[in-house]
């Protein structure tokens, strides 16, 4: 599987996304700068957590209008799969790859820690190596993390099986909808969630839930 | 140009004696803009006038000193070619006039301080102290400070992992926002501020120049009262994303070898940049105003050179490497001028519009800065009998209200607003004793911690100071880690009290008793005075922040009882020394008695025993005990895994549950493991004592049971619940 | 020209950042204080002497950036 | 009653947040941007009969919560 990391000015977990990548497919991700036009020939697309630039106005909302992300749409719209973490998933849904929007988290605070996620939906390149109702632990690390959609979408997303993540345990960090944490776009090559699967990764920081997530892509996208 | 009068010599916060030691040193009288320089040069913020004398008593050289006090910040060797840069800084009175602004632009200011030296920062630390929470102002500081800190920090994609949070009625009028930042670098990549050769650019980078902050360097020496909220003194907004766009920009520029010098322009800006770049290179400077980036019109000579506007870097390029370093800046798309000269004349000249503003000998600002000796008094010999208390209290109760007391409850409210994952390579959550951050890509880690007892300090400010070094080391080596050097954070009152400068003097010789003994130099650091306010001043807060060397990873240990069944072993002597104990303070209600006394032989003996342990894989469960004693330490421990313990005690119950004795350590391990650890400290001449054992869901003693659940629903209540209550 | 754009939540989005703040204006005593709801200010100056084509410039603006409309709704204001 | 208070950065204090947004407006081709300001703008319900009154409460909201004054100017608009 080929690779590659967006890397806006600001983002942050670019890194830990880019080591993960290499960990699994045995090669280093390309590093696309936000200026750039064009996203090499590439599987798979990470728009990694962060602050793209500066989060200021709206998280994401600056950054979805950069040169490289009408690349990444032009992409993912010929069926490339395009995984957006975080930030990367409020660029997604602001540059409207991906349905909704996220708003300020409900307790208006920046939260930062481990959360128990569910596994909704094993339909997918992301989600493969995953039980259905498997119960995994992601951290999340965001201010606007509370996802929102009309009541019209929302029944879309849940009819069509788009939800492939949700908080579980009633830990809903962020007061977000039907406690959505990730969902996938109609043509289901997008996916955007606010936790961090590729910061659990190395059983030293905590169980190591995300690698069957890349693993999961590897097989899919190899 | 204006003739210079008695009033403004006083509004710049100079005295009579120092204003005629200008026109000595200037042989004339200054004209209005260097009186402005003067001033910021010779704050006691830039100029460390009334403790300059006694820094010097502190050890600061040592096997892995690289570089020592002086420089942006210190440096010392963690092997491999691989060094630390770290260092501590106050932005108290910012903080308490904005507390977004002030606490997020001390974040960032402490972080140009780490990544001018060549340093990525990888883990910032904060230490708070507000006043009492019943404080009408208080609730409102904590949000703002603790969001401030999230917001730059988060942005920065630097993980926040630990610090300290204290409430005390003495805070009430000048909270304390201490921030650290420990950066990485490779030792033949490290960058310093001296300015040597002559005709060598001097090259602007950053954002541009605002009105912002001007005299913020005076502000932050000059005692409060009722009406300097309205003076209005203008506090910066931080900019999170230019400062990341410097961050990368410098290390980016760093990476070619186009650098002589480089310096962040923190408080006084251009004037103690080009002044400190000048003075360490032995050279001059000259400055052409009109090449300054400038955010408004009209900016005056006074307003650029005094003006603090954030997220701006001074360097000075070798010759002919300009238009290399501009590309590396305009794509990054930050402000890049050449403004200046380097040239021999050991002199700071500034021209604006043509003109000559400014023309003085460097050597003025900063050699010939006033040093004073101040009087002082030592802190009279407190009591040291044990204070008496009531002997038939419930242990129980106390024990709940103990841990849900303000200073004692979890700090989980403020860490959660922090990213403390990012990177990463944080091992586990904050909340430990030290916070470990692995150096990327490798085994080994670093270990940091923060601490300072202020009511220990304010008692016996000897004793305090040395006690805050000590339980620095403590932390460090409670999680496996070896020791290496401190920065501080020296937070008092105003100086010219001989009391608080008894205060002052004591604490650095404690301090610097302590760092000897423990083989733990001090590195860089801050002094923070005038903490006062309508003549109250702080608690004496010598904040210590300790960063050690963690070899492997793998090999730490942390405060959780992790298996039902292990034997729990008290490490050093108990007195049950209840003064100036928190069981004093919240269950007695009264804040008396002797600070605890630091014996640094039992702390190095009793440190090294339990660090072995842990490096030799014997234990991997270690609590230092500190505030609230043994039992609140055995609490810690229970809660974090929910795992109990039934606890063998008999003889005084309260002291020895409670008093606050140094030296101390909890720690667990198999039953026959623990028969060893207990004869081989034998056989070391430590002091040890079989407590029981982990089990259950309860902490059982005296045929009392508490349940580890209310112990964490105690624990947990206090912080939320306040912070949820009316703002105001 | 100056321009003033108002960007609010749409009506039947929580604004979770107004009800604290009139939480906490009722905490402070000021008890005639009912819903509350707070959105962004952001003033523009145009180099434009239009004012027609002023007002659909910024319209495309608080379209493609200013906005984002699946939560949020705009005015425009134009100062002369 | 209803008011509109706008919290907006004093002049000659950096607005980050402004500078950004004028910065993105220019790269998405807006060339005739200028100078952007970013602030806040409460709506508040009040059960005031008294345009005075009224007025003399906001004020004293703005002062004692709404905006810091040190770094921030507020304006007051009261709607019918
Ligand atoms: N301001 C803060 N930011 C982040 N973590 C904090 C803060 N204050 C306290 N903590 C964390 O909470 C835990 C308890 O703090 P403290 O009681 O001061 O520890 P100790 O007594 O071991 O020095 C530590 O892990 C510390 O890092
Ligand atoms: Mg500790």
């Amino acid at each position: 599987m080929k690779s590659a990391v967006i890397v806006f000015p600001a983002s942050n977990r670019d890194r830990d996304a880019a080591d993960v990548l290499e960990k699994v497919t045995g090669a280093k991700p390309h590093m696309v700068w936000h200026g750039d036009s064009n996203v090499p020939d590439v599987d798979l697309i990470v728009v990694p957590g962060g602050f793209s630039y500066g989060d200021y106005l709206r998280c994401g909302a600056m950054a979805a209008q950069s040169r490289i992300m009408r690349d990444v749409i032009a992409k993912a719209d010929k069926g490339v799969a395009v995984l957006g973490i975080c930030n990367g998933f409020q660029i997604l849904t602001e540059s409207r790859l991906l349905p909704g929007a996220l708003m300020r988290n409900a307790k208006l605070k920046f939260v930062s820690k481990p959360v128990p996620v569910s596994v909704e939906e094993t339909q997918s390149a992301f989600t493969r190596l995953y039980s259905k109702g498997e119960i995994v632990s992601f951290s999340v690390a965001h201010g606007e993390g509370n996802y929102f959609a009309d009541d019209e979408t929302l029944a879309r997303l849940e009819g069509e099986g788009r939800i492939v993540f949700r908080y579980a345990l009633g830990e809903n960090p962020n007061g977000s909808r039907n406690d959505i944490a990730g969902i996938l776009n109609e043509k289901r090559n997008v996916m955007g969630l606010m936790p961090h699967p590729e910061c659990a990764c190395d059983p030293l920081l905590g169980p190591p839930d995300g690698l069957p997530l890349f693993k999961g892509l590897v097989e899919a996208l190899a | 140009m204006t003739a210079i009068t008695e009033q403004m010599v006083r509004e710049h916060g100079l005295s009579e004696e120092e204003y005629a030691r200008i026109k000595v040193l200037m042989a004339r009288e200054p004209n209005l803009v260097e009186l402005g320089i003067f001033s910021v040069m010779w704050s006691e913020h830039c100029s460390y006038k009334s403790t300059r004398a006694h820094l010097r008593k502190l050890p600061t050289k040592g096997a892995v000193v690289i570089q020592g006090p002086g420089e942006n910040a210190g440096v010392i060797d963690i092997g491999d070619g691989d060094v630390a840069v770290f260092k501590m800084e106050s932005h108290n009175h910012p903080s308490f006039i904005e507390p977004y602004q002030g606490a997020a632009t001390g974040v960032g200011g402490i972080m140009r301080d780490v990544f001018t030296m060549g340093a990525r920062p990888i883990a910032m630390m904060n230490a708070l102290r507000f006043g009492a929470p019943e404080h009408p102002k208080t609730r409102h500081l904590v949000d703002g400070v603790v969001r401030g800190i999230g917001g730059y920090g988060n942005c920065m994609g630097v993980p926040t992992v630990g610090g300290e949070v204290n409430f005390h009625p003495a805070y009430n009028g000048n909270i304390l926002v201490n921030a650290m930042c420990v950066g990485l670098a490779r030792a033949d990549k490290i960058f310093l501020s001296a300015a040597k050769g002559a005709g060598n650019p001097v090259v602007y980078v950053g954002s541009k120049t605002g009105r912002d902050g001007i005299h913020g360097a005076t502000m932050a020496s000059a005692e409060f009262n009722e009406d300097s909220e309205e003076k209005r003194p203008t506090v910066q907004v931080g900019d999170p994303f230019t400062e990341k766009l410097l961050l990368e920009a410098c290390l980016e520029l760093m990476a070619t070898d186009a650098i002589i010098a480089i310096q962040d322009m923190g408080a006084a800006g251009l004037t103690s940049s080009s002044a400190e770049m000048g003075d360490k290179g032995g050279s001059g400077i000259e400055l052409n105003l009109d090449s300054v980036p400038q955010r408004e019109s009209g900016m005056t000579a006074y307003e650029m050179m005094l003006s603090e506007s954030q997220e701006r870097m001074l360097a000075v390029l070798k010759p002919g490497r300009e238009a290399e370093a501009e590309k590396i800046f305009k794509k990054w798309e930050l402000d890049f001028a050449v403004i200046g000269i380097t040239t021999d004349t050991k002199r700071l000249v500034v021209k604006h519009n043509g003109a000559i503003v400014a023309d003085m000998p460097i050597t003025a600002l900063s050699d010939e800065a006033p040093v004073y000796e101040r009087p002082f008094t030592r802190a009279p010999q407190r009591e040291t009998k044990q204070p008496s208390f009531d002997a038939t209290r419930d242990v129980k109760a106390s024990l709940l209200k103990l841990l849900g007391s303000p200073d004692l409850c979890s700090r989980r409210w403020v860490w959660e607003q922090y990213d403390h994952s990012v990177m990463a390579n944080t091992v586990g959550p904050p909340g430990g004793d030290a916070a470990i951050v692995r150096v990327q890509g490798k085994t080994k880690g670093l270990a940091i911690s923060t601490d300072v007892t202020p009511r220990y300090c304010k008692a016996d400010p000897f004793e305090g100071a040395k006690q805050a070094v000590a339980e620095c080391w403590r932390n460090l080596t409670a999680v496996g880690a070896h020791p290496l050097a401190v920065t501080d954070n020296l937070n008092f009152g105003n100086p010219q009290k001989p009391e608080v400068m008894g205060e002052i003097v004591g604490s650095i010789e404690g301090i610097g008793d302590a760092c000897r003994a423990l083989n733990f130099p001090v590195v860089s650091g801050n002094c923070s005075l005038y903490n006062e306010t309508n003549g109250e001043a702080i608690l004496p807060t010598p904040a210590i922040g300790g960063v050690g060397l963690v070899h492997d990873v793998q090999r730490i240990a942390s405060i959780a009882f992790k298996r039902e069944g292990e034997t729990i072993i008290l490490i050093g002597e108990t007195q049950g020394h209840l003064g100036q104990s928190l069981y004093l303070r919240e269950i007695e209600g009264r804040e008396e008695g002797a600070a605890p006394p630091v014996d640094l032989a039992a702390e190095k003996r009793n440190g090294d025993f339990v660090r072995g342990l842990i490096e030799s894989g014997r234990t991997d469960t270690v609590h230092d005990i500190s505030d609230g004693g043994l039992l609140v330490a055995l609490a810690e421990m229970a809660m974090t895994e929910k795992i109990g313990a039934e606890l063998d005690l008999e003889g005084s119950p309260l002291p020895m549950l409670f008093g606050e004795d140094q030296a101390r350590y909890v720690v667990t391990a198999s039953s026959d493991e623990a028969l060893r650890i207990v004869a081989d400290a034998k056989t070391a001449s430590i002091f040890t004592k079989v407590l029981g054992r982990t089990a259950g869901d309860s902490i059982t003693l005296f045929g009392a049971r508490i349940a580890v659940a209310d112990l964490d629903a105690a624990h947990r209540r206090w912080f939320p619940d306040y912070m949820d209550g009316p703002s105001g | 020209m100056k321009a003033r754009v108002f960007v609010t939540l749409k009506n039947g989005v929580l604004d979770p950042q107004g009800k604290a703040i009139g939480h906490a204006l009722n905490n402070l005593g000021f008890a005639s204080v009912g819903e509350v709801r707070q959105g962004k200010v952001i003033d523009i100056e145009l180099d434009e002497k239009d004012e027609a084509r002023a007002k659909a410039r910024l319209k495309e603006m608080c379209e493609k950036l200013l906005a984002n409309t699946i939560i949020e709704k705009y005015e425009i204001e134009l100062k002369p």
